[in-house]
């Protein structure tokens, strides 16, 4: 199980999800795991993420070989709803597994940046009853460059 | 049969609708002729891709799709 | 609860304290965690942490806000073992929580890498049945420099 | 009363005892008087270092611990 990769269309719990991936690398050094919730803030109502399935869960699959391929791992885990979500709840978790902790925790770094920028999600958000398309941001590019 | 277009994102605002079924077979023309307006202009910018059956075209003016086929257009991804 | 700061000694459950912690936390953007477990590498039979109170657990709680601090942070959870311990149990456990994830990820990278090096612990080894002490390695000073 | 001497790490294994009781006042000289061999070898060096009351010490030679004090020997951190 050296790769987990889901999307997910209802409220989930994380923590249920990285205790099974820790527990089927026994013997690991360590485990980093990110959990992102949609923010409360700025009057946010709800976020709604829509994906294309073809290109969407492939492109998160893809991410999670790279990550594989260019840290030491023994397995890294990518969840991200799809959907619907109200603020507090649950939208991404990513968990790495490694032997040495840097590989974790870098790991995690390098796939939150990749998501957050380049994966195949549009989203909108509703504030004061209304919805509108979110663009993409500078700082997305940023982020990437950091590994690039 | 036909093919099967599917919008993301604003352009599914746009269209009114997120998927759309279209004669086959349909070349890039024969797309943007059946896309009027607001939405056929988006379409046409350069920033929104084109997949056909969940392979990005390097040059979506080279769409050839037939019959069963499915195109997805994509504006620029927000990210998750 | 912004600075949860603990030794621990006696086997604990990682997800237990991270629940609670994050919970505490409503409206956050996301919660980094690493838990780091005893390696079963290399025939390590057991491994024992000595502490010196007065010290170890200031200097955890020096640390937590050295972090709270540097970064933009809701709230760290430093949580450390002491004593004996087999391989595959967990020693550390650190999460940090922040609206922004780049935050909370280099809380966490952060405070492991002061843990790992520069905390007031003692460790021995058991290997075929013979206890021998750890000495200090090379590596930690580079991790703290990354921090400089 | 008197003074509480705690040895961490390896300096327990030489001092076959995680702590001992010396009387006060005691000072640097006085409580190497009463370390022997290996252990007050080991003591003396220079990465070994002294905290008295939970606070380490700038120079250990200045050690002046009374009635109810805590002396504790530090070698280097092996670190968690």
């Amino acid at each position: 199980m050296a790769r987990d990769v889901r999307l997910i269309d209802a409220p989930f719990e994380p923590a249920s999800y990285v205790e099974q991936f820790t527990r089927a690398h026994p013997g690991l050094g360590g485990v980093c795991t990110f959990v992102g919730e949609v923010r409360s803030d700025d009057d946010v109502e709800a976020l709604e993420l829509s994906h294309y399935e073809p290109l969407t869960l492939a492109g998160m699959e893809d991410l999670a070989d790279a990550a594989l391929e260019r840290f030491d791992l023994m397995g890294i885990l990518i969840l991200h709803r799809v959907g619907a979500m109200a603020p507090g709840e649950p939208i991404v978790c990513v968990s790495a597994c490694a032997r040495h902790r840097r590989d974790a925790i870098q790991a995690v770094d390098f796939a939150m940046d990749h998501l957050k920028s380049d994966a195949w999600f549009w989203k909108r958000e509703k504030r004061g009853g209304t919805w509108s398309w979110i663009e993409p941001r500078d700082q997305d590019h940023a982020d990437l460059a950091r590994w690039q | 049969m036909a093919v099967r277009v599917v919008f993301l994102g604003k352009l599914a605002d746009l269209a009114n609708a997120a998927e759309l079924e279209l004669e086959a077979p349909l070349d890039w023309a024969g797309l943007l002729d059946q896309l009027h307006g607001p939405l056929g202009e988006a379409v046409a910018a350069e920033k929104v891709k084109l997949a056909l059956n969940g392979a990005v075209l390097a040059d979506k003016t080279q769409l050839s799709a037939a019959d069963g086929d499915e195109i997805a257009l994509l504006p620029p991804v927000s990210g998750g």
